[in-house]
């Protein structure tokens, strides 16, 4: 398959790690994996997309839907994604006013809520 | 460096062949390599997108055809059009998605192809049919001097 | 991980377009990502090699079509057939080379193509007529416990 | 293009450092290389593959053209090619019997003639 995930606990977070294409054809197995963290209680997520090549909008889609299923079990999800031309998908689907892109995974635990 | 021509490629209507079908797009692209990097990546997500909606559409209707793709690289400007035989829809009848302010907003995990694509394009026209549906999508080649 | 299917791709007859050839068997081969990468590197090289004969065939007669490749991904082989519109030939009436040793063998600097292709390839069939030419291959998988 | 070359002088040789794919687009390109080199005296070339990602039968002609070429003015072709997979395009044409491969140019030129 063309999209890895890796899971990498870091108190309170759990990072998610995604390594390939998050495309129609990955996207349903971050919708499942997200489903099964939360569904263990690990609800403060944060989506690690540094190594992701390709993002489209199903892609996206399946972030929009990890960030309503952690905040409807009172969690959150942060993102770390430096690659301009990812964030560009983000943009151009207005979704930068969503969610806060940081650049890597120390920043965003960092960052303030 | 002028070597044009059109290419075309016929996939499975598999989310799984979405990665080849882009390849291609970059590939074709790569022929002429006065083209700007950006853009090509712009054209790959938009022919994406179609593609994806090209398999969504023919798997909703249960045909077995594989979803065609023909880069036409000219000139000036690189065409890819995406052909489906799907049952087709009314581009205009497509609902908005609530403003992304909104709460309800996060109610929608689909619904940006469309509109992405339309954003990447300098052009997107699309002809459609309850016979099956064609994108065509074109980005404009701008030389280094006139891009900004 | 069993998802199969058929990939096609029309390409003019230039040389330019052979990294687009090798490209496609590549990604379609990806599709089974328990493929021995070795082995796929030999069918994008026996395709490559199949293809540029291709070219060079179609050129030779003139012929302005395009070259079509067709990537059959099945359980255990991937099959690639390469096919032309040039004017076919005489597999068997192909000269041999001179043997490496030999002086003689720098004076040539082509005719590599069908022994390599036969070589890397499990299976190679080759079918022509003055209309045309198909050259099948075929790169059989072992799983990984079988491969030493 | 898919082929850049590259002309680094290195006393008593000229280093042609490849890189990209050597095939029947780009082999055309190092036959007007060698045959410029040769042209302006240089005859001893060491022909650098270890950037080369693809090589077929016809970008093996090239480099039996070359050696060839710059045989017949007194001069000699080293060529570094450490790639495993790239090593089996010359095997497989019976070819590391005409030409030594070496891992790099410094073992290339090093090397007892
Ligand atoms: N090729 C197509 N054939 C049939 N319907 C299509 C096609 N492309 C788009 N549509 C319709 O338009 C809708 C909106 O498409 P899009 O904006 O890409 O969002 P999404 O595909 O995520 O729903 C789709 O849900 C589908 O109903
Ligand atoms: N598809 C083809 N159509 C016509 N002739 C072909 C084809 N493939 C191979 N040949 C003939 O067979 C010869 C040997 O091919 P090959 O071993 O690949 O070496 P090369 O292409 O370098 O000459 C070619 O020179 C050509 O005359």
């Amino acid at each position: 398959m063309h999209l890895e995930l890796q899971c990498i606990p870091r108190d309170p977070w759990t990072v998610l790690a995604l390594r390939g294409d998050l495309d129609m054809a990955g996207a349903p197995r971050l919708r499942q994996e997200v489903a099964r963290l939360v569904a263990e209680g690990r609800t403060h997520l944060v989506l690690d997309l540094r190594s992701v090549d390709f993002l489209d909008s199903t892609g996206l889609g399946a972030v929009i839907g990890a960030l309503r299923r952690v905040r409807s079990h009172d969690g959150e999800l942060l993102i770390a994604c430096p690659e301009p031309r990812l964030r560009r998908v983000f943009t151009s689907c207005d979704l930068d006013r969503v969610f806060v892109l940081h650049d890597d995974v120390d920043a965003a635990v960092g960052a303030p809520a | 460096m002028s070597q044009r021509g059109v290419v075309e490629l016929l996939i499975p209507a598999r989310p799984e062949y979405l990665q080849l079908a882009r390849a291609v797009v970059g590939e074709a692209a790569a022929a002429d390599p006065s083209l700007d990097p950006e853009r090509v990546a712009d054209l790959r997500l938009a022919v994406s997108e179609a593609a994806a909606n090209a398999i969504e559409a023919q798997v909703r209707s249960g045909m077995d055809e594989r979803i065609r793709l023909r880069c036409d690289l000219a000139e000036d400007q690189i065409e890819v059009e995406v052909t489906d035989r799907g049952s087709g829809f009314e581009p205009d009848e497509v609902a908005e998605l609530p403003a992304v302010e909104s709460p309800e907003r996060l109610e929608h995990e689909s619904g940006l192809g469309l509109s992405l694509m339309r954003r990447l394009a300098d052009e997107t026209s699309i002809q459609t049919s309850p016979d099956g549906t064609a994108v065509r999508l074109v980005v404009r080649f701008v030389t280094a001097g006139d891009d900004t």
